[in-house]
């Protein structure tokens, strides 16, 4: 456990030793216990492991905890604010974006990073910006309708 | 009175999911547990000479290395669910499947040895150290093949790699008769490819024992706990089923590959007693492509006849099944009784012979993937029909309706026998291809596609399919050879507070089974949703189960909440009479309150509930409480049907297809949650058109499966589907208490030939008269049959 | 998907990481080509070094007649670039189909290129565009011309113990159009052939040309015979179907279960065109 | 995997042959391989690291030359064994004489890939043989270059 590092997730500063092996997916998931994010391949494909490192949506199994050092990190845990749903969750209720859940957390962290640099995404875009996450279950057709959802709601004034 | 059957009800399930909280296998993690990791084998087919785990053993954390010599010989290996005999009668071939090899591994994958350390890094680490030495032995990879003189042999008493040998219908000569009578006969050799299922999260298994009450518990990605509990008791470890406890919790998706009973949960089970620990084993995904089942994978050859008037007359279909290098829980039945019995599709075909060898291979097991023998037997239906009506120069949704059969109710009319060996329960199939071509906007297509004219070629394509789901009538497959029931269980006790828990047997993993069958439970008692809970998944909470895969929760397993339900009002009812002081038939049940006829006296449901609870003023004789299971066995399968059209636009320059609609119009008979159905069909509709365009393995001649990774193995993405347009028919299934037939497969059976026809249908416009592009349609491939 | 033990190490400059290197050293840039390979264990270094944490490595340059991109600079930082997107557009929109969002906002150009697979996009569009690539050693720096870069296949002329610093790109001038289009690999999403073009027009004439394809060959390089064949020449619909020829002509193509070595080629050609075709 | 070609040298056929049976020409042309120990006739056992883009490896393996017929054919059988995956091939060679002072060698041969790099990275893994025979073929002639030199 040759490294020390600090990391500040979900706004909240974890401090710990990491191998310098240790995947931030793993350190998440096996040494933090925020199993929301999932792992689903080996080859950084899949997207399920999709978080937040320094606001843009990454791969976490495609970063050493290392580099995380220093980094502020917000997983599907930290979504939600105080209890109220992010509208890009809503959106994947509302529209049946999910039906095992398992793909659902990484799909909704690269949607947020999408909306956040494009507002007012087409069809064309939504799809094209998810090319980095795998969906067996829903075909895409309902992710797309929540991440419209979710666009119009951040729109529009609360 | 429904205040939420057939109502787009969101989903109660999705807030754990949504929120990260959803509890999957890998998520649990329990005292003093280590991790398994498996050394398997590099080669399709060898000889383990010797294995040296010395080095291994000495590795940091390494608690315990097993090899095949470890397990006990009482230890039986995974076992086959169901028995399909020869034609001459015999008993199929079923070479043992052993938990870890001994001697010879017969596919890449194949477990060797067993690392268990106290980190997963650990056991990789020494996994990485295991030595074992093999003698490589030549490999077979098609079914075809392994059946030729001079195959390499899978195993000793398996001769000719042939398992059995299968046929149905009507006899050979009487079909070929008819085809030598007919005005035109069309002809296709084709391949069913094999396609990995690809749930995204892959398998995990914990297993547990608890010396304190001498007891296991095993958390594993399943589709059926029970079955595994099953299964693993009887068939392979010998414990008694009381003392295992097998869980289910959270799944990410199954898709079939997470119905069978998997060699690494017999073994974390057994392995967490001799080593005294929890052991978690979770398969990395190129472990998946190489041990989880595949689907489909068979090489066939049909002939469809038809009459100068396009009336088909004769249909004679040959088919290899590749079963791979084991026999999976239900792969026998996959290309036998799921798909030979489908061969008369929506047709009036008069004479149906289906011919089916089933071979092994060095090659991953092959078991039901979503629709399971189902779209093979549509592909092959619907890829000849189509064909023909190109050969024929006829509109091939013409000339299916010529050979639709006509609406039957199963109520009015009976239910329709096939030639092979099935009684459809209700169909009314004109409307559903109708609908399709109103939503195609059929006839401005066509003189678009002839007016096309941008290097680009358009191309529409059909598939008008039927499936038989809700499996299944226990009697039946009984008979046809499967070694369990397949009934369905529940349990709905009331709580004395009139909340009410229901106990399902069926296995939501995506489905959402929490929100359609509380649906039912609370229209049905006249109750509020969220006073209904549904617990699944936990042998030990629900009485006994036989799971989801088959399209079946909703058939069966919702079949068997309503007869609970009316068991539950039965009673209610006698204790509302005593309360009432009227007679139970002078009662009726609306919107929770029981009420005598004609009067407004009335008791309601939470009343009746705590009565039963706290019988102080009680019906004589009556047993306290409000509790009630059903075991439910369907009277026959359900035949939902539909209407699949793909349009398509090929490069001419590349090959490149480009799926730019697809039209679904579906009929699962009564729909109670809309929402869910419609999501059903879109995810089964992404994976048939993934079939068709993008999915397929290859595996080279020595037996490795080349493209066993996600850089390589293309499933269809955001970007290569289009919006799905979709619609539905209502066509009541006359058996079932909900009338409902099944969406979970519909999606993938239908959709599968509508996008290959389409291509076909391209290129013929443009001039390109070819009979087949094999699947998955690569661009490549496309391209190499408009220039060959 | 856990790789072997190694040593990591944080360089927080250039000089230090140099300093730290060894033979059984491999640097960490973005690690979008590293760690993969370090997952599967197919590569099992001793030490990583990190340069991902060196803020100048970076930053993305406006000089008087070219664009310096630091090496680290992310995919995604490329696309958004407004000096790129001003002087060299091609740059942005190749790095808009590189990957996914996830990859883009971690992988960096000088990791894509010091891998040098040969179905990567920087290397055509690096070779279209003139470039040149700083590279820093024990001794200081040296800068490479893009056309003596790449050497075959995942060959560069990188040396051991060096890192790549930045690319330097020529500004294109008012009268050079340029793209890059691509024909993916669904899976991997590759290039199976990827072309990057960049002309000098004046009066319709083409007066210079460089058109660079990638995923055809062990690894990109640039169609001198289609160059030629459109220089002099007014440009127009004839003369790219006259100037696209053989576009793989002496190069040993590559082959996989998913395009065959000729279907590879065809799509060379087909892509070549395509190309071209946008710049009309 | 296939690999083929054919390669002229300036020697003579004999000369060739000669080159081709000597372990230390062997080892040092072979790439990568640091060691390559003779253990019984014809057999040697090799250790080899190959380090090409993403693979890096460490092989330890056996090369077996069989089916002699001096000078003018014999064929390599190779076993290479790694965690990442093994390598099994044959190669038959011909060696055909041009001139007196020019001699060719054709070669044919077929490797079988298992395990990990045989999933992941055929189109990495093709790339990486026409590397490592390429390697093979300029280093042989640059020894044979320095022979005639010296």
């Amino acid at each position: 456990m040759g490294n020390m590092i600090t990391v500040t997730v979900n706004g909240k500063e974890h401090s710990g030793g990491v191998e310098g092996r240790t995947l931030l997916v793993d350190y998440l998931r096996e040494h933090l216990g925020l199993t929301g994010t999932h792992i689903g391949c080996d080859t950084s494909s899949c997207g399920a492991c999709t978080i937040h490192m320094d606001g843009k949506a990454v791969k976490s199994c495609t970063v050493l905890a290392v580099q995380a050092d220093g980094s502020e990190v917000t997983t599907v845990e930290g979504l939600a604010n105080n209890g109220s749903l992010h509208p890009i969750q809503e959106g994947f209720k509302e529209e049946h974006g999910l039906q095992c859940g398992f793909c659902t957390p990484g799909m909704m962290m690269t949607a947020t990073d999408l909306l956040k640099n494009n507002p007012n995404p087409t069809e064309d875009e939504i799809r094209h910006a998810l090319e980095g996450n795998f969906c067996r279950c829903t075909g895409y057709h309902n992710i797309v309708k929540s991440i419209q959802y979710a666009a119009k709601k951040m729109q529009s004034p609360a | 009175m429904t205040n939420y059957i057939g109502k787009s009800v969101k989903r109660v399930e999705d807030k754990r999911f949504i929120t990260g909280q959803g509890k999957y296998t890998d998520d649990i993690k329990l005292n003093g547990m280590m991790y398994g990791y498996f050394v398997r084998s590099p080669y399709a087919h060898a000889i383990v000479k010797s294995i040296n785990i010395d080095r291994a053993s000495k590795m940091p954390g390494v608690n315990k290395i097993l090899v095949g010599a470890d397990i006990p010989e009482a230890i039986a290996g995974v076992p086959c669910g169901w028995q399909v005999d020869f034609k001459n009668g015999d008993t199929m071939k079923e070479p043992p499947h052993p938990l870890l090899v001994r001697k010879k591994v017969r596919h890449v994958g194949d477990g060797v040895a067993f690392v268990v350390a106290e980190t997963r890094a650990q056991a990789k680490d020494a996994a990485d150290e295991v030595d074992v030495d093999y003698e490589i032995l030549d490999a077979v990879t098609c079914p075809k093949k392994a059946t030729e003189e001079g195959a390499a042999q899978v195993h000793e008493d398996a001769p000719g790699n042939l398992c059995f040998d299968w046929e149905l219908g009507n006899p050979k000569d009487e079909v070929a008769a008819a085809m030598a009578a007919a005005a035109h006969v069309t002809e296709l050799d084709f391949s069913n490819q094999r396609v990995v299922p690809n749930a995204i999260e892959p398998r995990s298994a914990i297993g547990h024992y608890d010396t304190a009450y001498d007891k296991y518990t095993l958390y594993t990605s399943t589709q059926n706990p029970h079955l595994i509990r099953l299964l693993m008791c009887a068939f392979v470890l010998g414990i008694p089923e009381h003392k295992v406890r097998v869980i289910g919790p959270d799944v990410g998706g199954g898709f079939g590959s997470k119905i069978f009973h998997y060699a690494e949960e017999a073994l974390v089970t057994w392995a967490s007693k001799e080593l005294g620990c929890p052991i978690k084993w979770t398969a990395d995904r190129s472990e998946s492509f190489l041990t989880d089942a595949h689907g489909r994978d068979h090489v066939s050859n049909a002939k469809m006849g038809f009459d100068s008037e396009g009336k088909i007359v004769a249909l004679q279909a040959y088919t290899y099944a590749n079963l791979g290098a084991y026999l999976s829980t239900f792969a026998p039945a996959v290309p036998t009784y799921l798909h030979g019995t489908l061969m008369q599709g929506l047709y009036t075909t008069p004479k149906i012979n289906v011919d089916v060898k089933a071979a092994f291979t060095h090659t991953c097991a092959v078991d039901a993937y979503r629709g399971a023998g189902r779209p093979e037997a549509t592909y092959l239906l619907e890829r000849l029909i189509d064909l023909a009506a190109l050969e024929m120069d006829m509109d091939p949704a013409e000339l299916r309706f010529k050979n639709f059969i006509p609406a039957f109710d199963g109520v009015e009319q009976e239910g329709y026998t096939t030639q092979v060996a099935l009684q459809y329960d209700s169909g009314n199939y004109d409307p559903v291809l109708k609908r399709a071509l109103e939503m195609v906007g059929y006839e401005e297509f066509r003189k678009e596609q002839a007016a096309q004219s941008n290097g680009k070629l358009l191309g529409i394509g059909f598939s008008t399919y039927i499936e038989a789901c809700g499996i299944a009538p226990s009697a039946v497959v009984g008979a046809l050879g499967a070694r369990a029931g397949l009934f369905e269980v529940a349990q709905v006790r009331v709580q004395p507070t009139g909340k009410v828990s229901v106990f399902t047997g069926a296995h939501s993993h995506g489905q959402g089974h929490e929100t359609t069958f509380a649906q039912i439970v609370a229209d049905r008692m006249g109750i509020g949703i969220d006073d209904v809970e549904i617990i699944h998944g936990d042998s030990d909470s629900v009485a006994f189960g036989m799971g989801t895969y088959g399209s079946r929760s909703l058939a069966v397993g919702g079949s068997a909440i309503v007869n609970s339900i009316d068991k539950v009002l039965e009673k209610g009812a006698k204790i509302a009479a005593h309360l009432l002081e009227a007679s139970a038939d002078d009662l009726e049940y609306a919107e929770g309150k029981w009420t005598v006829k004609g009067t407004d006296k009335s008791v309601s449901f939470g009343d009746v509930s705590l009565t039963a609870y706290v019988p102080h003023n009680y019906p004589e004789g009556l047993e306290p409480g409000l509790d009630f299971n059903a075991f439910y066995d369907p009277a026959n399968f359900t035949y939902p049907f539909g209407a699949h059209v793909a349009i398509v636009e090929v490069d001419k320059e590349t090959g490149e297809v480009k799926l730019k609609r697809f039209i679904a119009v579906d009929d699962v008979g009564n729909v109670i949650n809309p929402m869910i159905v419609d999501g059903q069909i879109h995810g089964g509709l992404a994976q048939g058109i993934g079939q068709a365009m993008h999915e397929g393995t290859v595996y080279d001649e020595t037996g490795q499966l080349i493209n066993g990774s996600y850089m390589d193995y293309c499933m269809p993405r955001a970007d290569d589907l289009p919006s799905f347009e979709i619609d539905r028919t209502v066509t009541p299934c006359p058996h079932n208490p909900l009338g409902v037939k099944g969406a979970g497969e519909a999606g993938c059976i239908g959709s599968t030939p509508a996008v290959v026809n389409a291509v076909i249908d391209a290129l013929w416009k443009g001039g390109f008269k070819v009979k087949d592009v094999p699947m998955p349609m690569t661009p490549e491939r496309v391209w190499t049959a408009m220039n060959n | 998907m856990i790789p072997n033990s190694f040593e990591y190490k944080r360089a927080n400059s250039v000089e230090e990481a140099i300093s730290l290197m060894t033979e059984d050293a491999q640097v960490l840039g973005g690690g979008h080509s590293l760690i993969p390979a370090l997952k599967l264990r197919l590569n099992n270094p001793g030490t990583l070094i990190d340069i991902s944490k060196i803020d100048a490595l970076k930053t993305i340059g406006d000089n008087e007649k070219s664009v310096t991109v630091g090496g680290g600079a992310t995919h995604a930082a490329i696309a958004n670039d407004a000096a790129l997107a001003k002087h060299v557009p091609m740059m942005g929109q190749a790095a808009r189909e590189i990957g996914d969002i996830q990859v883009r906002n971690v992988g960096t150009i000088g990791g894509s290129i010091a891998h040098a697979d040969p179905a990567a996009d920087w290397p055509a569009v690096l070779l279209a565009s003139n470039a040149s690539v700083v590279i820093s050693n024990k001794d200081g720096k040296r800068e490479v011309d893009i056309d003596q870069f790449f050497l075959g296949f995942y060959d560069t002329a990188l040396e051991e113990g060096e890192i790549i610093t930045a690319i330097r790109i020529p500004k294109t001038a008012a009268n050079q159009h340029s793209c890059y289009v691509k024909f993916k690999q669904p899976a991997s999403r590759f290039a199976i052939v990827g072309c990057a073009a960049a002309l000098d027009l004046e009066g319709g004439t083409v007066k210079d040309a460089r058109v660079a394809l990638t995923g055809a060959a062990d690894s990109a390089y640039r169609v001198k015979s289609v160059e030629k064949a459109l220089i002099g020449n007014s440009f127009n619909l004839d003369l790219i179907h006259s100037a696209v020829g053989d576009v793989t002509e002496g190069k040993s193509i590559m082959s996989d279960h998913y395009a065959s070595e000729k279907y590879r080629a065809h799509l060379a050609s087909v892509y070549v065109k395509r190309a071209l075709k946008k710049l009309l | 995997m296939i690999v083929e070609g054919t390669h002229t040298f300036h020697v003579s056929a004999e000369q060739l042959w000669n080159y081709l049976m000597d372990p230390e020409v062997l080892a040092k042309i072979t790439p990568g391989v640091s060691q390559l120990e003779l253990v019984g006739e014809d057999q040697y056992k090799t250790v080899s690291k190959i380090k090409i883009g993403p693979v890096k490896g460490a092989f330890t393996g056996k090369l077996h030359v069989i089916d002699k017929d001096q000078p003018h054919s014999f064929a390599i059988q190779m076993e290479q064994l790694s965690k990442i995956g093994n390598a099994h091939a044959r190669v038959d060679m011909a060696i055909k004489t041009i001139d007196a002072q020019n001699a060719s060698l054709e070669f044919n041969g077929k490797a079988n890939l298992s395990g990990l790099i045989a999933r992941t990275g055929q189109r990495v893994l093709s790339g990486v043989a026409n590397v490592i025979i390429k390697e093979v073929f300029s280093s042989l002639e640059e020894h044979i270059e320095e022979q005639n030199i010296t």
